[in-house]
């Protein structure tokens, strides 16, 4: 086996409650098998250099978006993160918590702000028959290409790297952010939805959509490929056209029921007859 | 200290798939008055349930051939007779309109040409109705019902707030203890009715494909409560893990044609399930690799010293990968850097689910051994045992169960909520100081032995690979015994290093960890004392199924020395006797 | 305060616009090298014309609206979009006087 | 129904909070461009658009001179017109103006390409479709900053 090579991890601490300032510590941590990510290092520094570094985490497998952080001056998540391919010029590994949230402890941030933005927002389908809506009586028709329209924003998982990377939101407090606004164009665009009229109170505001001015750094850093930067200048797209009262739908929401007859299929078994005595 | 008490009509423990369906069905059913507060020791949508990847599993299209009572002979087959039919008939029953009511909050459902939802094949099941999005179904549940709760402004989010006891007193649920990690605070909730959902405990195995934060926390606060685990001895272990790091490849990758190789090259899974191939359900196609494996017929990670198989996809073709197994092909590429249009990937079985968990009824509502309810307690989820599963879980049925007890239990307790909202209950101060003396002098400012808590959570995940594993025998189960017995031991003697109050994981980690050897006793006792080899559960000393002796349901409940103590209730059988199991 | 879009289309028009008048405007000066001495008769001359009076009118206003559309827009982000009121008012006086001082400078030659 | 112990609980978490440490850079985040190159475009947006406010305020009142006769015009100009100046302005307005082009094509959704399933490893489609039209504008500006410049080159150069 080869020689194992040792990395230095830099990392950003903080303690409210020791009342300390923030500070770097490092921590000399061996490559292994079990060590290739970022977060897999973490995991070592935490049960054997240091018990105390906090860190969020949880499917390490890049789609529940605990774990983002500033790696070596990006933000990325720590479980994507490969030490390999941070570590090709460079022994040392910088950690630093995002940026644009308040810090509770070490990387720990609070994303607060980014669910309450998201809130904002009306992040689910708005159809006009309630009813229908929570009690389901079929299915809706919509098209792949219906689809395709907004299925890369549903692949968004939330985790806050965009609006950490985002300049107007370091900046403007009240600005709803990439993420909310990627996900507003990802509702506004399904052809189940009906709200558009309803989101755009909160969209079409200086701090809403008008508030991105196409720094593009969302998409820069998006870890799942989302594209939040063309989502929104798609919104605006959509509003201005909306607004100006060319905007083209292909057709309202529609609902088929579904078939209820069954009809035998050479190719599918039939389940065998009940044997067993009704209680 | 002050404490914080706060007050519901519902709290639901846990916020993955079946928390949150829960949490929006007593929100529907209540017109949005019920008073809704979802606990969960993760920020809201970063549970497990997101790492669902191959589809949910309704019967849509009887037009086609597919019908009720095919998907309950699959479910109960699957099960090795081990289900609970008339849970297994009521869930297929009610599939059909969960799958209706995600595509009406949002969920982005692959389609047919015809815009239609389509469906693929998959382990187990008779009939392509396993309905998908993309190779990431979990993910988009979870994510649509957290949308679609934002709606509702009864519904309060406590993120981040670990449950370390439910408030139990006169055989009724109260309450909950919940340590706040932002602050570190002890806060009480009250509630009239509660919905246990925290899913599993994958964490004690080491090889597993589940999230870290899987570690029985819901199991064990309810067996320490005196409530029953429920067959905790069948742990499904899915086929295919990547190696080295465990993550899920999904079992959709099979049923869109992806097959199994040995280091001969040859497609083995003849040999072990001539007519469904690869499509078998997991303990059969695990035991099958397994078997390859350890017959020497599988390759060697020479780094990491793990053994695997290939899994070969190269022949489903590159758009339709990209299309509908995107999720895994970015998780190849990142974590092994295989791109899986161009090469196969080594894969092993890997812990993925725990067919037990808390004793529940068809409802859902949680039961003592005596088969008496624990008065305002649901549950649901992996952490419940409604008895759909049985021995061997479906692929594909785990979303669903969590959807439809999810929705059963939260339209119940929001009625039963409401019904009661008048009833008063008192902070019951004895058992929450008690808690709090626990917590915060006995573990976090306790003195402690040196012991450090995280060489006693390694420990346990080896020895829970190595002995109580896919293949399982007396001795072997012995050993692990003896050495969680030990560990337990050595747990009191622990010092927790971080005294910090605020996001103290240290001290989260612990508690975790006591949960974890609690849970992993259960499955050990209760694996020891089923001498028979059913679904999931295999011994190599009993390796036929014994219905005689064995065709119930274990229970274990907690001793007065704080092991676990068995006992066995019948299973419902009220559609088909148990015949072999072949595929 | 929905309606922000117009503010945001009419930046827009505004700017192509203004990337033609700029052009016009700066073509009057390239090429004629640098003649302080009579630069004077050459704006007198310019301003007299009605026409280019006109262009200048088009001009200031157009340009004043932009810049202080983007000043609003830089300075609600800068104040952390808690005083957009003021931030409103502060441009638009500033607008209005900078405009005042313009046309005057422009009707100063056509009037006379 | 929320009892009162927790109203009081309330405060103190809003102390707790007061600890936690603000990692918000607020507009100096303007002034750091990094990531891409878009957002270098961002922030020299900003930049050139503040200081053309300030030049037009500069140029209102400096042409406003006129109105004061020919006497006061030429003095002002032989003591204070810098012609580095003039360039520098031409410059600035060069790049506002061409990369405001650029954002008024791509911020109304087009040249950012079209939403579809992301393919692993991930490439932005806004970043990467519009760079060839970042690139030919921003050589349309410098052509057009040496035509602006071309009398103070020749001034130069004699």
């Amino acid at each position: 086996m080869a020689e194992k090579r040792v990395i230095k991890f830099r990392i950003w601490r903080y303690d409210p409650d020791s009342n300390g300032k923030p500070t770097y510590k490092e921590y000399d941590v061996p490559l292994s098998s079990k060590v290739t990510t970022v977060l897999e290092a973490l995991d070592y520094i935490k049960a054997n250099l240091d018990h105390t570094l906090s860190f969020r985490a949880s499917c390490r497998m890049a789609i529940c978006g605990s774990d983002g952080m500033i790696i070596n001056g990006k933000p990325m998540l720590a479980c994507q993160a490969r030490i390999d391919d941070l570590t090709k010029n460079t022994n040392v590994i910088e950690i630093r918590p995002m940026e644009n949230y308040k810090v509770i402890r070490d990387v720990v941030p609070d994303l607060t702000p980014l669910f309450e933005k998201h809130k904002k927002v009306k992040p689910y389908l708005m159809y006009k028959d309630e009813k229908e809506q929570f009690n389901p009586t079929g299915e809706f028709i919509q098209s792949r290409e219906e689809l395709d329209l907004f299925n890369q924003f549903t692949y968004c998982i939330k985790c806050g790297l965009c609006y950490s990377a985002c300049p107007v939101v370091a900046a403007d407090e009240e600005f709803l952010g990439p993420q909310a606004l990627a996900q507003a164009f990802r509702y506004c665009v399904d052809s189940r939805d009906q709200g558009l009229e309803e989101r755009l109170k909160i969209l079409d505001d200086k701090h809403g959509v008008w508030g991105c001015h196409f720094s593009g750094s969302c998409s820069a850093v998006c870890p799942k490929g989302v594209d939040p930067a063309q989502g929104i200048q798609l919104l605006k797209q959509l509003i201005i056209a909306y607004r100006l009262g060319v905007r083209k739908v292909k057709h309202e929401p529609v609902v088929k029921p579904l078939n209820t007859e069954f009809k035998p299929n050479p190719k599918i078994p039939l389940a065998p007859p009940f044997t067993a005595k009704k209680a | 200290m002050p404490r914080d008490v706060l007050s519901y009509d519902v709290l639901v423990i846990g916020s993955g798939l079946a928390g949150l369906r829960a949490a929006l069905q007593a929100e529907i059913a209540s017109n949005g008055k019920a008073r809704v507060a979802v606990i969960s020791k993760l920020q809201v949508m970063r549970s497990h349930s997101v790492a669902a990847e191959g589809g949910t599993s309704a019967v849509l299209r009887p037009e086609e051939g597919d019908s009720i009572e095919l998907y309950m002979w699959d479910t109960i087959k699957g099960g090795d007779f081990l289900s609970d039919q008339d849970a297994v008939e009521r869930y297929c029953r009610l599939m059909t309109s969960e799958v209706l009511f995600l595509d009406h909050l949002g969920l982005p459902w692959e389609r047919r040409p015809d815009g239609r939802i389509d469906q693929r094949p998959f382990g187990g099941q008779s009939f392509p109705r396993a309905c998908y999005a993309g190779d990431k179904i979990g993910f988009f549940e979870m994510h649509t019902l957290y949308d679609n709760l934002l709606r509702f402004d009864n519904v309060d989010f406590f993120e981040e707030h670990f449950v370390t006891s439910l408030l139990i007193r006169d055989k009724t649920f109260y309450g909950v203890t919940a340590i706040d990690m932002k602050t570190g605070d002890l806060r009480v909730f009250l509630g009239k009715a509660g919905i246990i959902a925290t899913g599993g405990a994958g964490q004690i195995y080491k090889f597993t494909t589940n999230a870290r934060t899987l570690t029985g926390d819901g199991y064990a606060i309810a067996y320490r409560a005196g409530i029953p685990l429920e067959d905790m001895e069948f742990v499904q272990f899915h086929p295919t893990g990547l190696v080295p790091s465990g993550v899920l490849i999904t079992e959709a990758a099979r049923g869109e044609g992806a097959i199994l190789l040995n280091n001969k090259g040859e497609r083995f899974m003849a040999r072990y399930a001539p007519n469904m191939m690869e499509l078998a359900p997991r303990d059969i196609v695990s035991r099958a690799m397994m078997t390859e494996i350890l017959e020497g017929r599988g390759f060697k990670d020479e780094e990491s010293g793990m053994e695997y198989i290939l899994e070969d996809m190269r022949h489903i073709g590159r758009d339709r990968i990209l299309r509908k197994l995107n999720n895994i092909r970015e998780l190849a590429l990142r974590y092994n850097k295989i791109d899986i249009i161009e090469q196969p990937i080594p894969v092993r079985p890997a812990q993925h689910f725990m067919m037990g968990g808390v004793r529940a009824d068809i409802d859902g509502k949680v039961l003592y051994a005596d088969g008496t309810w624990v008065k305002g307690l649901w549950g649901a989820g992996e952490a419940a045992n409604v008895g759909v599963h049985g021995a061997n879980r479906l692929g594909s049925n785990g979303t669903g169960v969590c959807l439809v007890w999810g929705r059963l239990t939260g339209e119940q307790a929001a009625k039963y909520a409401l019904e009661h909202q008048n009833d008063s209950i008192s902070v019951p101060e004895d058992q929450v100081e008690k808690e709090e003396k626990r917590i915060y002098d006995g573990l976090l400012h306790g003195r402690g032995g040196g012991e450090n808590h995280y060489k006693i959570r390694e420990e346990l995940r080896e020895t829970m690979d190595k002995y109580v594993g896919i293949f399982r025998d007396e001795k072997g189960l012995t050993i692990a015994l003896k050495k969680i017995k030990e560990l337990k031991e050595r747990f009191k003697e622990i010092y927790i290093e971080d005294k910090s109050l605020a996001y103290n994981t240290d001290l989260i980690m612990a508690m975790e960890t006591q949960n974890m050897l609690d849970v992993a006793e259960v499955i050990a006792t209760g694996a020891l004392a089923r001498k028979e080899s059913r679904g999931a559960h295999y011994r190599t000393d009993y390796p036929k199924r014994d219905d005689q002796n064995f065709l119930k349901h274990t229970l274990a409940v907690m001793g007065p020395d704080g092991s676990p103590q068995l006992e066995y209730v019948p299973v419902k059988i009220v559609y088909w006797l148990p015949v072999e199991r072949k595929y | 305060m929905a309606g922000e879009w117009k503010f945001w289309f009419l930046q827009f028009v505004t700017g192509a616009i203004l990337v033609a008048l700029v052009l016009t405007h700066l073509s009057l000066f390239i090429g004629n090298g640098y003649h302080i001495d009579n630069s004077y008769n050459e704006i007198q001359a310019h301003l007299s014309s009605p026409a280019w009076a006109a262009f200048y009118i088009i001009f200031l206003t157009i340009v004043l609206y932009h810049s202080h559309n983007g000043l609003r827009n830089i300075l609600s982000e800068w104040t952390g979009g808690h005083h957009d009121k003021l931030v409103t008012a502060i441009v638009i006086v500033l607008g209005v006087v900078f405009w005042i001082i313009g046309m005057h400078t422009i009707l100063y030659f056509l009037v006379r | 129904m929320v009892c009162l112990s927790y109203q009081s609980q309330n405060k103190s978490e809003e102390e707790k909070k007061k600890k936690w440490y603000n990692n918000i850079p607020g507009f100096k985040a303007w002034l750091s461009p990094k990531y891409n190159s878009e957002r270098l475009m961002f922030t020299i947006q900003r930049v050139t658009g503040f200081i053309l406010v300030l030049y037009i305020y500069v140029h209102i009142i400096i042409t406003g001179l006129t109105t004061l006769g020919q006497s006061t015009w030429n003095y002002f100009l032989s003591h204070y017109d810098l012609p580095i100046f003039e360039v520098i302005i031409a410059m600035i307005v060069g790049i506002h103006g061409l990369n405001g082009i650029r954002l008024i094509i791509t911020e109304l959704g087009y040249s950012i390409g079209k939403p579809a399933v992301p393919e692993y490893p991930y490439k932005p489609k806004s970043l990467t479709k519009q760079k060839m039209l970042m690139y030919a504008l921003m050589i349309v500006a410098a052509i057009f900053i040496i035509v602006a410049a071309w009398d103070y080159i020749v001034f130069l150069v004699r």
